[in-house]
């Protein structure tokens, strides 16, 4: 599968999805937004940081450089996009997915490893876990406080379209576990159709034991899987 | 010209008077300032270099020593570490938020500069109690301006420590440490030679910033301070990233002479001492400078500290490969002079001279003041204050509780949560551990890093004091599995012009020699603050000591916590510590006095030797320095997933449970190891105290048979963790 | 060439923890404080001399960069 | 009750990298814009009735929180 990963200037977490990538035996390429095109990609990968600064609003910039308009016409013809961070700040910008995110309610940037609760393995994205499985991956950022209508959040609910929600160490949904304020603990969110996934936590700080743990891996094995199998199925 | 203009600025007659021979004639107004500033102590060390000299700072990984933007140390595989610490005491003071994050700006550019990708940044803070003033204000504050840079230009911050002291109330101290790692090859310097070659300006656009940041930082702090607007700057993450990626590009393309960043004093300090580096002149034309403000002058040009800026001298004919790098970038980089053999800093507008002096004259022939030294009346008596009858005045209970929400030893969480530590997926030890570790990519390696300084040690006594700062670095290098490399410094100290200051940093200074010649760490470069006072008042002498630590194989990466049930805890060292300068004795006594034990440099070195000769056969579980709160606070730092029963034999539960001593280390060891510990320490004849095992979810201390404390995991832990928390978030949760 | 004053502000239904915080803080310094909200204020100078224009494309702005309108409000003024 | 609308901007002389980054990204989507600068804007809801106690009282706020006059000024109306 070819992947490819979109670096804004300010991003910061790109290198670090790469070498994610490669733990799991994948070659990425990085894209500069300055290019207009992710032709002949599978997957592209919106990363963590501070595009452009995130001055104003995070990701607010960045919607608009040259390379998102191909990547929203992408999303839109059905291609796996997966913004992690500031990547899914990104998301919600342009609209490929519902919501906002506003800062946190603590009002400080936070550091911290963080419980998830798998609420969907039925993504493209998650599928090598487990229904409501406890996983841990850290979060880091200063704006992931998950806003959205009432009416946005029944139609999240009634298709399916939350995926992680922040959680106590034993796996209870609630608002001890929720590190930034996000309304039912949204941590990570899938549009309708199930292509694009937009996450606070980063899954690719926790793929090697030696950095911290390895319950990020899921997600990319599941793509993977993902690919595989739409591989053979092709062939 | 009048006496008044050069005194506003900071120099005296004398100096006024030695310009004058050294240009021989009358220099004129922005002459007098480029002088001014690169005579100001922060640039010219005119009073701290007589004591800087006498820094052991060579060995065998030293590649760079002091003198350039950072110190640089081998470890192997053609790589090197490069680091540098440096303070910004005074901007954050009047600007907590801007002047700490501009601090982290300032040293990941010396950092960069060299040619090294930082890999991690490190935090030394020093704030008055948070119940008094703005203090609360302060912390909360720097802590966000250190996140907001460092968060957001990407480079972890990992380690660092904070302590509370009222001598800090109103001077709090920032001072920031960076780390890199480059290949040797890559190695650049702050030169500028080869006549005809260009100099550019690179980076931001030059505003009125922080005009006299270098003179502001070598003054007392005042009332009137507040109102010296123009010396903070604001920084701006997002432009220094682009230039980071863009100068490592350039130095790596292999396409220039020389870079420097523009730091205090910007444009003056940075051209000069290129220009003092490769023994030749640099012409520049001002008007050529790009600028973010209409009518600025020559003298606001040279003097502006806008941040985000680099000094750059390419290879002849490269100055278009230079600026491509730089527009790819989004960034500008203007041809604004060349290098000349002539020795001289002309500085030219609108086609005339505007400036003309020699380069040696601002940096060579700066003045060097042999201050006078005298030792503080207070030193003798505080030695003599008799501490023999104090006792532990409440329950080893309650004293254990109060010392671990104590904000200078409780858990700072709250401040490290601010930062990310991670990204770069290189942290193996993130901010908790004893010190912070990383992998080095490509290799098996990895670098361990912290920050210490206890002044109140050094208050009681500079010379031991200075030296226990690198002895805990030490410490804290060797609890993760590392071994000790080399240092870097940020010397934060009173008013040197009063005799009883600088005498404290005379001996501080010699104490730091002292230890870093026994622990073959070299200096390897740093920063002098001084002048930090409050009307009146001197804060705690600070010398901060960065530490760099290398391990052969990450591996071996040792942590500070017990694992599980039935690991044997022993002590490293002497099981008692003494009352003197302890932290019991300060919350307790309100008494900030006594005698430090003698130092045995030598004897701690062979300990710290021996905990890596333990742990690199795996023979340890955890390991942990004894230092604020003594023995019980350090065993309660442990333990958070398994209690411990403990049970000791000593004269007094005071100072065995409460005492400050350094050089003591407690080991958790699995129990299959124990015998090979014991006997390796018997060959070794190094003092190793058994004191009990893991056990349940209590800490239990007996000592000579009476259990003198009892304290469940869940009580103590929530407290030691959320302390700082709650002072901080109080209003956010009423 | 004129000048619009924007302000952006969260919606009324959006919580603002900042702004709460500083409530509290006034609050607690004892000043006669009811509640306190926090937003954006720019200032935009466009090389565009017609108002009806500037006030077009300051609309377009707004919406499209300066605020979010899934969380925000905004208002301008021209002035010059 | 009184409410002021604070306006709290950058000294001209200071950078502002929120409002640069804004305006280059303006200018990039090609709209006719010359400068931006950021600030913050502020409700402040007081339960003051007397306008000249009120400006004082926001004065004071406004030099010790809202704003810090090392980089800042600040600006308000009073309202209602
Ligand atoms: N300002 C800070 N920034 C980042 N980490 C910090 C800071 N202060 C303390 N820490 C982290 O907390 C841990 C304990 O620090 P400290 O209390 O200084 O321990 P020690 O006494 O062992 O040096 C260390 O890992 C340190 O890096
Ligand atoms: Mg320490």
């Amino acid at each position: 599968m070819k992947i490819g990963i979109v670096r804004f200037p300010g991003s910061n977490c790109e290198v670090d999805c790469l070498e994610a990538w490669r733990v799991i035996g994948q070659d990425p390429v990085m894209i500069w937004h300055q290019e207009t095109s992710v032709k002949g990609l599978d997957l592209i990968v919106l990363p963590g940081g501070f595009s452009y600064g995130d001055y104003l609003r995070t990701g607010a910039i960045a919607r608009f450089s040259p390379i998102m308009n191909d990547v929203i016409r992408f999303a839109k013809d059905g291609g796996l996009v997966w913004g992690i961070c500031n990547g899914f700040q990104i998301l919600t910008e342009c609209g490929l997915l519902p919501g906002a995110l506003l800062r946190n309610a603590g009002l400080h940037f936070v550091c911290s490893p963080q419980y998830l609760r798998v609420e969907s393995n039925g993504t493209v994205f998650t599928n090598e876990y487990k229904q409501g499985q406890i996983i841990q991956i850290p979060v880091n950022h200063g704006e992931g406080n998950y806003t959205i209508d009432d009416e946005g959040l029944k139609s999240l609910q009634e298709n399916n379209q939350i995926v992680f929600r922040y959680a106590t160490s034993n796996g209870q949904v609630h608002r001890n576990g929720n590190p930034n304020g996000s309304r039912e603990n949204i941590a990570g969110i899938v549009n309708k159709e199930g292509n694009i996934l937009g996450m606070m936590p980063h899954p690719e700080r926790v793929v090697e034991d030696i950095i911290g743990g390895v319950d990020g891996r899921g997600m990319f094995l599941s793509v993977l899987k993902h690919f595989e199998r739409r591989g053979q199925r092709g062939a | 010209m009048e006496p008044k203009v050069w005194r506003e600025m900071g120099l005296n007659d004398e100096e006024y008077e030695k310009i004058k021979r050294l240009m021989a004639r009358e220099p004129n107004f922005l002459e007098v300032g480029i002088f001014s500033v690169m005579w100001s102590e922060h640039c010219s060390y005119k009073t701290s270099k007589p004591i800087l000299k006498k820094f052991p700072i060579e060995g065998p990984q030293v590649l760079q020593g002091p003198g350039e933007g950072a110190g640089i140390v081998d470890i192997g595989d053609d790589l090197a570490v490069v680091f540098k610490m440096e303070s910004h005491n005074h901007p954050s003071a009047i600007e907590p938020y801007q002047g700490a994050a501009t601090g982290v700006g300032g040293i990941l550019r010396d950092v960069f500069s060299m040619g090294a990708r930082p890999v991690a940044v490190l935090d030394a803070l020093r704030f008055g109690p948070l119940e008094e003033g703005n203090n609360k204000l302060l912390l909360s504050g720097v802590v966000g301006g250190i996140g907001g840079y460092g968060n957001s230009i990407g480079i972890p911050t990992v380690g660092g420590d904070v302590y509370f002291h009222s001598s800090y109330s109103g001077n709090p101290l920032v001072n920031a440490m960076a780390v890199g790692i480059l290949e040797h090859k890559h190695i650049a310097k702050a030169v500028a030679t080869g006549v005809g070659n260009p100099v550019m300006v690179v980076g931001a656009k030059t505003g009125r910033d922080g005009i006299h940041g270098a003179t502001f930082a070598s003054v007392e702090l005042t009332e009137e301070s507040e109102s010296k607007r123009s010396a903070v700057q604001v920084g701006d993450p997002f432009m220094e990233k682009l230039l980071m990626e863009a100068c490592l590009e350039l130095i790596q393309a292999d396409i220039i002479v020389g870079i420097q960043d523009m730091g205090a004093a910007g444009l003056t300090c940075s051209s000069s001492e290129m220009a003092d580096h490769g023994d030749s002149g640099i012409e520049m034309d001002l008007s050529l400078v790009p600028r973010r403000e209409t009518g600025m002058t020559p003298y606001e040009i040279m003097l502006s500290e806008s941040q985000e800026r680099m000094l750059v001298v390419p290879k002849a004919g490269k100055e278009r490969e230079v600026e491509e790098v730089f527009i790819r970038w989004g960034l500008e980089a203007t041809v604004v002079g060349r290098v000349t053999d002539d020795g001289r800093l002309r500085l030219i507008e609108d086609g005339k001279i505007v400036a003309d002096m020699p380069v040696k004259a601002l940096t060579d022939e700066a003045p060097v003041y042999h201050r006078p030294t005298r030792e503080p009346s207070y030193y003798q008596e505080l030695k003599q204050v008799n501490l023999e009858n104090v006792e532990l005045k409440e329950s080893a209970e309650n004293v254990l509780l109060a010392l671990l929400t104590n904000p200078t030893i409780a858990n700072k969480e709250w401040v490290y949560r601010q930062y990310d530590h991670q990204v770069g997926t290189n942290t193996v030890v993130v901010p908790g551990g004893d010190a912070a570790v990383l992998r080095v990519r490509g290799t098996r390696k990895g670098i361990a890093m912290t920050t210490d300084c206890n002044s109140r040690f050094v208050y009681l006594d500079p010379y031991i004091g200075g030296a226990l700062a690198v002895i805990e670095a030490a410490q804290n290098i060797v609890c993760v599995g590392a071994k000790p490399l080399a240092i870097t410094d940020c010397l934060n100290f009173g008013n040197p012009e009063k005799p009883e200051i600088f005498w404290q940093f005379e001996q501080a200074c010699a104490g730091i020699s002292e230890a870093c010649r026994i622990l073959e760490t070299p200096v390897t470069g740093g920063n002098v603050s001084l002048y930090n006072e409050t009307p009146g008042r001197a804060i705690f002498p600070t010398p901060m000591i960065g530490m760099v630590g290398l391990l052969e194989d990450i591996g071996q990466v040792l942590g500070n916590q017990i694992g599980t049930e039935g690991e044997q805890i022993y002590i490293v060292g002497e099981l008692e510590g003494e009352i003197s300068g302890s932290e019991y004795l300060a919350v307790f006594e309100n008494l900030e006095a006594g005698l430090l034990p003698e130092l045995n440099l030598q004897a701690i070195k062979e300990r710290l030797k021996f905990i890596l000769k333990l742990n690199k056969p795996g023979l340890l579980q955890a390991a942990h320095d004894v230092t604020e709160g003594g023995l019980a606070v350090a065993l309660a730092e442990m333990t958070a997933a398994c209690g411990a029963d403990i049970s000791i034999n000593s004269s007094s539960e005071l100072k065995t449970l409460f005492g400050e001593r350094l050089g003591r280390i407690i080991i958790s060891v699995p129990k299959k190891h124990a015998d090979a510990v014991e006997s390796l320490a018997k060959a070794d004849g190094i003092p190793l105290c058994y004191l009990g095992e893991s056990k349940g979810i209590n800490l239990r201390i007996k000592v000579n048979g009476r259990e003198c404390l009892n304290i469940p995991l869940g009580k103590y832990r929530p407290l030691y963790e959320q302390t700082i928390r709650n002072i901080m978030d109080s209003e956010n949760e009423e | 060439m004129l000048k619009a004053n924007v302000t952006v502000t969260l919606k009324k239904s959006i919580l603002d923890p900042q702004g709460s915080a500083v409530e509290r803080a006034l609050k607690s310094m004892k000043y006669p404080v009811e509640s306190v909200r926090i937003g954006k204020f720019m200032e935009v100078v466009l090389s565009e001399n017609d108002r009806s224009k500037a006030e077009e494309i300051m609309h377009e702005i707004c919406r499209k960069l300066l605020s979010n309108p899934v969380i925000e409000d905004y208002s301008f003024e021209l002035e010059g």
